[in-house]
């Protein structure tokens, strides 16, 4: 299995320890990544909120990237807002033959070409269908097996594209906790937006939704995520709302190839777990 | 509002318009939204106002600029109609107009394709420090400070700008304004 | 020359099939009806309650006249009539050739139970081990494997579930009369391959199917299968879809390449069901959710065996063939299922929902009279509808509406109030509340004001529940009209499921080259709703699309009358009328009563005092003797009754033994070989009896089986055999109305064979046909009038009076005399035998208080004038404003016309396309866009037709000042004012008929509250009048589209060719008479009569009867003091007699 | 229209006959039916008089009510007979004829039906000796019946139908004669109530008339007194037949004479089904059911017929009390035929005779009865 690889911005950065730890569990599960060379924003929320072109633009460019590098037609995709960035550039472009000529007019700036050839693939859609299963649960020693984890899959790998998993009731990541031994947190959160778009521009609406959630988790050890702009929201924000509300709502959060790796004997070192915004204590002492 | 206005928004509201403009007012977009409470107006009666033309009321609410992007309202819309990229449309008119409500957000968008722009990814300490420089509210950073000293001290961002040579994607940026018009 | 007799096919057994059948059927037509399910009655066999009553009335579909050929119980029991075969378990395959000569191939599973032999008496469910879901409830409670098809059921047989069935043969050992025999099964012929690229899977099936007794082969790819059925046949392949190399889809193309009989199913995991579903239309069976049940799987594989390899092939020549296989329901669990149907306990569809209340269903609580909730047996406080699920959503495939679900939640909200109290809480979340009938909007009031059943005008995107407060319920989220969120929690929530096309129908049609639509349903021509894109071939009720009972009904009739005509064409006799011996008097003979019991395999000692029984018969004058038998069921057992008959030559039997012995059919055949009349034969279900009798209380079983039997006795000591009675009928047709209703109908029963007059009061043909340019589909209206009326005027069958009204009409037993009137000519009298009553209806006059003009003011018909005669140029509007419910649905006209925002749309779009500037503003109450026209209402929305919707509160007005006309209202949602400055305004004033009382009173019809024909039965006769030989059709009956006037008019067609085609009709057996000697012509039979079936013979001054109107009904024999009115076979004398009996 | 008959020779009595023969002398009118006195007897009878000079024989109103007239007058009318008669009848002959219309047993076509305050009735016995003590004494019996105090008339006890009648007004009649709060010296008032009746009574040219100032006074107190001797009397018949075994005893006396039925004036049938083959038993019934009981008393079906005709009838019984008058045996028929009628009509809301378009109970089905009938009852 050989996939091209597309980071996004935030790995580069704020969720370093997604990208470690995403390349560390590949490479565990014997998956090839090759980073698609010279990759550029996806453009986030923002190229959408300004221009409608460039919004398909800069997605564009990576996927004609990616095409010209002629490795893989599958591109992993660890972030959910890049994902969808590029997985709906695929998509309109196979509908909107005058958008493409346009966007390939913008392309020929570099002097890129976009085909279409290329399929987003989101890293839990990848994990749960192509990896196979018994490679995690052979690789697994049963640390986790006392603990009870609540999936969060957020909103942009499930909605709008129903790819791999129901957009209202999400299951995929069930079976990869199973593997490692623990127990799936009973929850009907997992799908339900954390608000990370409004925390910086409108903190109170914001801060109400990833409230819901923190709450709601109540009961579990850690909370996993697939998304960096959730993972930041869950994480930098336990404190503030917990003050507000008057609860403890510090709870672990980590990405979920971290804690496939600590579940397949890789180290905190490994994964980064230091680089985690939230308080892992509870998480790593209940764990190890 | 003067009536140019209103006009020019008309015509940049267009294509938002067409998008909804088999909704049947059900309420399904509504009662999914996860951010109604803080809109002053909601979705079932925005596309109400933007299938009636007023467009007045629809831009001086911010209720669109409050679309988190969940999708779930696309998701579930029994017309099937793109509800998440008709905000967005809105979002866009909105910025494009440089209304004075929607400062604080076109401008953190504008801040970060800045950013895009420059170095081809972004750097969230440039494109914040922009952002509130912008803002030309001084204590609007405060709010942020905790958060960015965490990331500081996880090494999570770089107060040097970043790499990448400059105006790395200004050609792609160049020709989307171009053909954009 | 002997020509053959006609027959049709009609393929489907509920609620339209059924009419289909009966119509042709009391034509006097042979009629093969076939069902792939175990019992007929279809749908309804499930409902016990229909609106408006809120009480079942499927019986009210049975013969009127010659009654006796037919079973005269519940429809949901079954059916017996001697012109209809009945083939359930079978499937109709394909059909070839051309209409009055077709070849359909069926395939019939056979059962594993004799039903001649099955007495329906219950041993062998008590020993079968095997407890499934049973689908009848919709799985609300459990079955065993061996079961009755439907509780109601008469034949009683039982019937045997293959899929579940672990053939462990307990019940064929204890079977009394030996009805069960499991044929020898040769499942290892049967071969299986199962494709899948995980090992696991491959053995554990492999597995899991040889403990079963079949044959399994196993491939890893798509190609090492493709190489395998090179090699061997296969009868079935289970795929999975995702496979590296060739996928699941790919291979199944491949295969029913190599093997077009393959039986395949997919297996799949979640995120391939759509490709599943997709796999589904290119010829798989069935699929497989992945992970499954090794159950499911056996099931499935056995059903499967048994339909395809057990069941036998069977080819019939036909001349017409009718589909009425009716609709499938969406189902939420196999689609988008955003309420977590079949997740969330409480989450039910609305047949579930009738099941848990119906009379045995499992939701009520004997002791409180409350409905306790299916999975927690609490009881339920809070009740939820969601409308829509399944329709008008794109995201389940289902851009249409299904024109029926508003009513039926109505219903069922007011069924739940009134069976459970106004306590129980009941909402309806709806879109737009299509209630497009014309009793229906009066019923959505009751509901709201009188049953306190709240409205929602919102949706409910998704329920949940807190897995650890299970005891809160079902959590909605909705929003107001106000804009304000609410969120509510309900114990239950019924889903109010949408149609989708039947499968098997549609692959049907998809094999045999009959048309379908963009959905899947059976497609049917321009005008027409029955005849498909195959002559010969019609589709009856809701395969089409959804319809209600009383449209089903109709549209069923319509294709009866297609078959009709085909027969008709191809020259085909009907079958002729048996004259029937007339019995010998017996008034004179002392009666002689043979009683005859049957042990039905059993000891009697061990059940009755025989002896005891004898002694107690014996002091009864009358009493031939008592005789005790055996197997009555098995042909030794019949010959011996026969025997004893002939021996002991009696006059009258009373013949005790289990049901299917003593049914309708099986006492016609004692008559036809002992010559015993079949009247004179009284019987008694003696397992029913002695079921009262638990244990050995055997002195209290032979107390209870002699008073049945004494009753009996005394019934059949006064009895006289009847000749049965027949009235000549005039075989001639009146029309009233020269609308598309009464046209059709004219060419209906002028295309059967019969005279037709047409009456049409007005100068021309055409009706309301003739100011109309084309309908919302663009079909062109005037070219279908003038092709009608061609045929019209020139068929050798119809003679038209035109300018020409009814001056007065008598009627008398077989006959009406209507007398004519001309306008120039002056009078003339007509003889005939219907009448149909198509005067039609008028779009209501704009109120003057809107209308000016001046001002481009019109009604919907005077715009499509103007825009023909061009007084007004489209091109040249720019701003046009509909005003919907103008004047109706409000306390002056309290209806909904149906057809006005069909029409407004049709403008709609008319007026954008000839101008896409043109604003176009529609002022809407609810837009009843039903069916199949949703899409119109969505193009529009497309176009930029802005609907406004308004209330009863702020209704739209329309001011004048100086050359401009201002429209306001008030936008409901935003709630802000609105005005509009137009330059046309269109008023929709709904539909009033045009059928004055006093011509409906003159020919015994009625009208109802809005002066609409009233039907003998708004569901189940919704053409009929009350008066067995009127009908109407068209506006004159209810709003309706050109379409369904059509229908209606064929339906009446068909009902009038019923009665016409017969030249004596014949009665029932049970007809009431008049005593002429003691009678004081009071009158208050007449009155009473509710079939109008007696009438006053002014110069012999007696009343007279109809006897093949009168249904026996026994009113005028209850209403009678003198009793002069008295019921054949039931007078006052048996009636005493019988409690002397029963008391002695 | 509201007029005064004038009293003649200050005779009341005869200011009533000079009435009915100016009606007679009319062209309109053939024919007149009313009570006469018969020649060389006391007995008043209904007689149909086409003769003017005959009615110095009338008694149009007397304490004599051998029989409910609306039979009658149903013999006169059922069919055309070409002639317009008059027709002079009690409230509850009156309404007794309107059920019969109903019933197709009369039409009033060719009538013209003059209605009166009734006059009261005493049983045929009683009257019998009472015309004995006082043959002749028609105006007295005037002042007295229609005085404020006519509970008993030269201590005869008056009917007990009348005394317990609450309809003792007339309805449904073209013309009326009120008598109950007119001042009698000064004559009595006729009124016209319908156009028929306005069209003959403007011909006769009697002098105007004012509404009887005591009249609707004297209607409030007969009303009520009535009413409450019809309670005690409809409590005291039921306390004596509330069950089978007190029901049995109370009809022990009667013989299946059939008087009663005879005498019902909304007993229609030409032939009774009593009289039928359906109650003509076999001989070896009446032993079965000897057997069944060890004896029975013969003749049978006396309470069964009773019921049954309470069972036909009641919902149109008028409550003129000719069962009870005609019953040889002195069971008090009426009585017992009352209580159970007030049920029934209160159970279908039917008052007899009291609307001509009002359809007899059992030729109608209204919707709402439809609970009642089926027995499923709703929730409200």
């Amino acid at each position: 299995m050989n996939y091209l690889y597309y980071p996004g911005c935030s790995l580069e950065g704020t969720s370093a320890e997604y990208d470690i730890s995403t390349r560390l569990l590949m490479a565990a599960a014997g998956v090839q990544l090759e980073e698609i060379e010279d990759w550029s924003c996806c453009g986030a929320t923002a190229a959408e909120s300004q221009s409608h072109l460039l919004s398909y633009v800069l997605p564009a460019r990576n996927l004609a990237l990616a095409e010209k590098m002629n490795r893989s037609k599958e591109i992993l995709v660890p972030c959910s807002a890049c994902y969808l960035n590029l997985k709906k550039t695929e998509a309109i472009i196979k509908k909107d033959k005058p958008l493409l000529k346009k966007i390939n007019t913008v392309l020929a700036e570099e002097d890129l070409v976009l085909k279409g050839e290329m399929k987003v693939r989101h890293l839990l859609d990848v994990l749960s269908n192509d990896v196979d299963i018994e490679k995690i649960k052979a690789g697994s020693h049963h640390k986790m097996k006392d603990l009870v984890v609540a999936p969060y899959y957020g909103c942009q790998c499930l909605r709008p594209f129903k790819i791999f998993d129901d957009p209202e009731d999400p299951h995929s990541m069930d079976a990869l906790i199973q593997a490692t031994g623990a127990s799936v947190f009973d929850w009907d959160m997992g799908g339900q937006c954390c608000g990370a778009s409004n925390t910086s521009t409108k903190p109170e609406a914001g801060m109400a939704l990833v409230g819901n959630i923190l709450k709601a988790a109540h009961g579990a050890d850690a909370i996993l995520t697939v998304c960096p702009m959730c993972q930041m929201n869950l994480e930098s924000n336990q404190k503030k709302i917990s003050h507000k509300e008057g609860l403890d709502l510090d709870i672990p959060v980590l990405f979920l190839p971290q804690f496939l790796g600590l579940a397949m004997g890789k180290t905190l070192t490994d994964v980064r777990l230091d680089l985690n915004l939230s308080n892992t204590r509870a998480f790593t002492e209940k764990a190890i | 509002m003067g009536q140019t206005t209103n006009d020019r928004l008309l015509a940049m509201t267009e294509t938002a318009k067409e998008m909804v403009g088999t909704c049947i007012q059900c309420g399904t977009c509504t009662a999914s939204c996860p951010n109604t409470e803080f809109m002053d107006i909601t979705p079932r009666h925005m596309w109400r106002l933007l299938l009636t033309d007023h467009m007045d009321a629809i831009f001086s609410s911010k209720s669109f600029i409050m679309c988190s992007s969940c999708y779930y309202c696309t998701l579930r819309c029994p017309r099937g109609l793109e509800l998440t990229a008709a905000m967005s449309l809105l979002k866009q008119a909105a910025s494009k107009l440089e209304l004075k409500q929607f400062r604080r957000s076109s401008l953190f968008y504008k801040s970060f394709l800045d950013s895009v722009k420059k170095h081809g990814r972004v750097k969230e300490m440039e494109f914040m420090t922009q952002y509130f420089m912008a803002m030309k509210n001084p204590v609007l950073p405060f709010a942020y400070a905790v958060l960015g000293l965490k990331l500081l001290s996880k090494g999570k961002v770089h107060p040097e700008f970043p790499f990448g040579s400059k105006g790395k994607l200004t050609a792609l940026f160049n020709k989307v304004a171009e053909l954009e018009g | 020359m002997n020509k053959a007799i006609g027959r049709t096919v009609v393929a489907g057994a509920g609620l339209s099939g059924i009419r289909s059948a009966l119509d042709l059927a009391e034509t006097g037509y042979k009629v093969l009806l076939i069902d792939t399910s175990d019992h007929i009655g279809g749908l309804l066999c499930q409902l016990d309650h229909q609106f408006p009553t809120s009480t079942c009335g499927y019986c009210r579909m049975l013969p009127m006249f010659d009654r006796d050929r037919s079973s005269q119980h519940c429809l949901r029991k079954g059916l017996v009539h001697e012109n209809i075969d009945i083939l359930l378990s079978t499937e109709l395959i394909s059909v070839e050739g051309e209409p009055g000569d077709l070849t359909v191939t069926l395939k019939q599973t056979p059962s594993l139970i004799d039903p001649d032999l099955c007495t329906g008496c219950g041993e062998c469910e008590t020993v079968c081990p095997v407890f499934v879901n049973d689908a009848f409830n919709e799985g609300l409670t459990k079955r065993k494997a061996i079961y009755l098809p439907s509780p109601q059921s008469f034949a009683n047989a039982y019937t045997i579930d293959y899929a579940a069935c672990t053939r462990c043969g307990e019940c064929e050992k204890i079977c009394p009369t030996g009805a069960v025999k499991f044929i020898e099964q040769d499942r290892e012929t049967f071969k299986i391959l199962v494709v899948d690229d995980e090992k696991i899977v491959r053995d554990s099936m492999k597995e899991w199917l040889k403990e079963e007794g079949f044959s399994v082969s196993t491939a890893d790819s798509g190609q090492t299968a493709l190489d395998l059925m090179g090699s061997q046949s296969f009868n079935m392949m289970l795929t999975d879809i995702k496979m590296p190399g060739m996928d699941g889809v790919a291979l199944l193309t491949k295969a029913k390449q190599i093997n077009e009989d393959l039986c395949v199913i997919m297996m799949t995991a979640y995120a391939e069901v759509d490709s599943a579903v997709g796999a589904m239309k290119q010829g798989a069976l069935d699929y497989l959710t992945k992970p499954f049940d090794p159950d499911v799987l056996i099931s499935m594989v056995v059903k499967i065996y048994h339909e395809f390899e057990i069941a036998e092939a069977r080819v019939e020549k036909v001349d017409a063939l009718i589909l009425s296989g009716g609709t499938q329901f969406f189902r939420p669990e196999l689609g988008k299922n955003s309420y977590g149907y079949g997740v969330l306990p409480g989450v039910i569809t609305g047949l579930e929902f009738e099941r848990l209340i119906s009379g045995t269903g499992p939701g009520l609580d004997p002791g409180s009279g409350r409905l306790l909730h299916p999975q927690t047996g609490k009881p339920v406080r809070k009740m939820a509808w969601i409308q829509c699920v399944g329709s008008r959503d794109v995201h389940s495939g289902a851009s249409f509406c299904s024109s029926v679900c508003c009513m039926i939640s109505i219903k069922e909200a007011i069924l739940a109030k009134e069976k459970f109290g106004r306590d129980l809480e009941t909402t309806i979340f709806y879109m737009d509340m299509r209630t497009i009938g014309k009793t229906f909007d009066g019923y959505r009031l009751t509901a709201q004001e009188e049953k306190g059943v709240r409205f929602v005008r919102a949706r409910i995107h998704s329920l949940s529940q807190d897995s650890q407060h299970a005891d809160k319920g079902l959590h909605a989220r909705y929003v107001d009209l106000g804009g304000i969120v609410h969120e509510e929690d309900f114990d239950l929530v019924v889903l109010a499921t949408g149609q989708r096309p039947n499968q098997q129908m549609a692959d049907l049609a998809a094999k045999n080259s009959i048309g379908t639509n963009a959905w899947g349903f059976i497609e049917t021509q321009p005008f027409s709703m029955t005849r498909t894109s195959r002559a010969g071939i019609l589709s009856g009720g809701s395969l089409s699309g959804l319809k209600d009972i009383s449209e089903s009904v109709t549209c069923s009739s319509a294709a009866a009358l297609g078959a009709c005509k085909v027969m008709h064409a191809a020259g085909k006799r009907r079958r002729p009328e048996s004259d029937g011996e007339i019995p010998v008097d017996l008034a004179r003979e002392t009666p002689r009563i043979l009683t005859v019991l049957c042990r039905c395999g059993s000891d009697f000692s061990k059940k009755l005092d025989v002896e005891v029984l004898e002694a107690g018969l014996a002091r009864i004058p009358e009493i031939e003797s008592l005789e005790i038998m055996d197997n009555l069921c098995t042909e030794e057992g019949w010959t011996t009754l026969i025997e004893m008959i002939e021996k002991k030559m009696p006059n009258r039997l009373v013949l005790g033994s289990c049901l299917s012995c003593s049914h309708k059919q099986k006492i016609k055949q004692l008559e036809t070989s002992t010559g015993l009349a079949s009247n004179l034969i009284e019987t008694m279900d003696m397992v029913s009896v002695l079921k009262r009798y638990p244990g050995s209380h055997i002195r209290e079983a032979t107390q209870g089986i002699e008073r049945e039997l004494k009753i009996l006795i005394s019934k059949s000591r006064f009895k006289n055999p009847v000749p049965m009675e027949r009235v000549a009928s005039n075989q001639a047709a009146l029309v009233i109305g020269g609308g598309i209703a009464g046209i059709t109908s004219a060419l209906s029963i002028a295309d059967c064979g019969y005279h037709v007059d047409l009456i049409e009061k007005g100068e021309s043909i055409g009706g309301n046909l003739l100011w109309m340019d084309k309908t919302v589909d663009g079909l062109d209206i005037q070219a279908y009038l003038d092709e009608c009326v061609k045929r019209l005027e020139s068929h050798e069958q119809i003679t038209i009076h035109k300018q020409t009204r009814v001056a007065s009409t008598a009627q008398r037993p077989g006959e009406f005399a209507t007398v004519l009137q001309h306008e120039d000519k002056g009078h003339q009298t007509l003889l005939h035998g219907v009448t149909i009553l198509a005067t039609g209806g008028n779009q209501a006059p704009l109120e003057p208080a809107v209308g000016d003009s001046q001002y481009n003011v019109f009604t919907q018909k005077e715009f499509e004038m103007a825009i023909q005669d061009q007084t007004i140029h489209p091109e040249q509007l720019n701003s046009v404003v509909m005003i919907q419910c103008s004047g109706t649905r409000d306390e002056r006209r309290n209806y909904c016309s149906r057809i006005c925002c069909i029409r407004a749309l049709k403008n709609a779009l008319f007026l954008k396309e000839k101008n896409s500037d043109t604003q176009v503003y529609i002022l809407y109450r609810d837009m009843m866009s039903y069916g199949f026209f949703e899409d119109y209402y969505t193009r529009a929305k497309t176009l930029g037709v802005i609907f406004f919707q308004y209330d009863l509160e702020n209704k739209p007005v329309t001011e004048f000042t100086d050359g401009h006309c201002l429209v306001k209202t008030h936008d409901l949602l935003l709630d802000m004012p609105v005005e509009i400055e137009a330059d046309c305004v269109i008023h929709a004033t709904g539909i009033l008929p045009d059928l004055p009382e006093a011509l409906a009173d003159q020919y015994g019809a009625a009208l109802d509250g809005f002066h609409f024909f009233k039907e003998a039965d708004s569901k189940f006769r919704p053409v009929d009048s009350m008066n067995y030989r009127v009908f109407s059709c068209g506006l004159s009956l209810k709003p309706c589209t050109i379409e369904e006037a059509v229908s209606s008019a064929e339906a009446a067609a068909i009902r009038a060719v019923r009665v016409l085609a017969h030249e004596r009709l014949v009665s029932g057996k049970t007809v009431a008479t008049t005593r002429t000697a003691t009678c004081s012509l009071c009158e208050m039979c007449v009155d009473t009569c509710p079939y109008g079936a007696r009438f006053v013979d002014s110069l012999e001054e007696k009343i007279v009867i109809d006897p093949a109107a009168c249904q026996g009904c026994g009113v005028c024999a209850a209403v009678c003091p003198s009793g002069s009115a008295v019921l054949e076979g039931l007078g006052s004398q048996q009636m005493l007699d019988a409690i002397d009996m029963a008391l002695s | 229209m509201m007029t005064k008959i004038e009293r003649e020779d200050n005779s009341s009595a005869k200011g009533l006959q000079q009435f009915f023969k100016q009606l007679l002398e009319m062209q309109e009118i053939d024919a007149l039916f009313l009570p006469v006195r018969l020649n060389a007897s006391t007995s008043i009878m209904p007689s149909l008089v086409t003769d003017p000079a005959q009615l110095e024989n009338a008694v149009p109103l007397s304490p004599s009510f051998p029989l409910n007239s609306a039979r009658m007058v149903s013999r006169l009318s059922y069919k055309a007979s070409g002639r317009k008669t008059a027709v002079l009848l009690r409230p509850c002959e009156t309404r007794a004829f309107i059920e019969l219309i109903k019933l197709k047993q009369g039409s009033r076509q060719e009538l013209i039906l003059i209605g009166m305050d009734c006059p009261k009735a005493l049983t045929s016995s009683d009257y019998a000796a009472y015309a004995k003590q006082a043959p002749l004494a028609d105006d007295a019996y005037i002042e007295t019946v229609f005085s404020d105090n006519n509970d008993t008339l030269n201590g005869f006890e008056f009917s007990s139908a009348c005394n317990t009648c609450e309809h003792p007004f007339p309805v449904n009649t073209d013309i009326n004669i009120l008598l109950h709060g007119v001042d009698l010296s000064d004559g009595m008032v006729v009124t016209a109530e319908t156009e028929a009746g306005q069209q003959v009574l403007g011909r006769l040219n009697l002098p105007e008339a004012t509404a009887p100032a005591r009249r609707e006074e004297r209607i409030q107190q007969i009303k009520e007194g009535n009413s409450t001797a019809n309670t005690a009397m409809i409590e005291d018949i039921t306390d004596r037949t509330d069950s089978i075994v007190k029901l049995n005893a109370f009809f022990d006396r009667c013989i299946n004479c059939y008087n009663c039925r005879n005498m019902c004036p909304v007993c229609y049938c030409k032939e009774c089904v009593f009289n039928t083959d359906v109650f003509h038993h076999q001989p070896v019934q009446y032993h079965q059911w000897a057997e069944k009981k060890g004896s029975i008393k013969l003749p049978t079906d006396t309470t069964f017929y009773h019921l049954t005709r309470m069972a036909h009838m009641s919902h149109a019984c008028v409550g003129c009390g000719q069962c009870s008058n005609a019953c040889p045996s002195d069971i008090n028929v009426f009585q017992l035929f009352k209580s159970v009628a007030r049920l029934t009509q209160a159970a279908f809301e039917y008052s007899p005779g009291t609307d001509e378009n009002e359809s007899p109970p059992l030729s109608v089905f209204y919707e709402r009865e439809f609970e009642n009938t089926v027995g499923i009852a709703r929730e409200e």
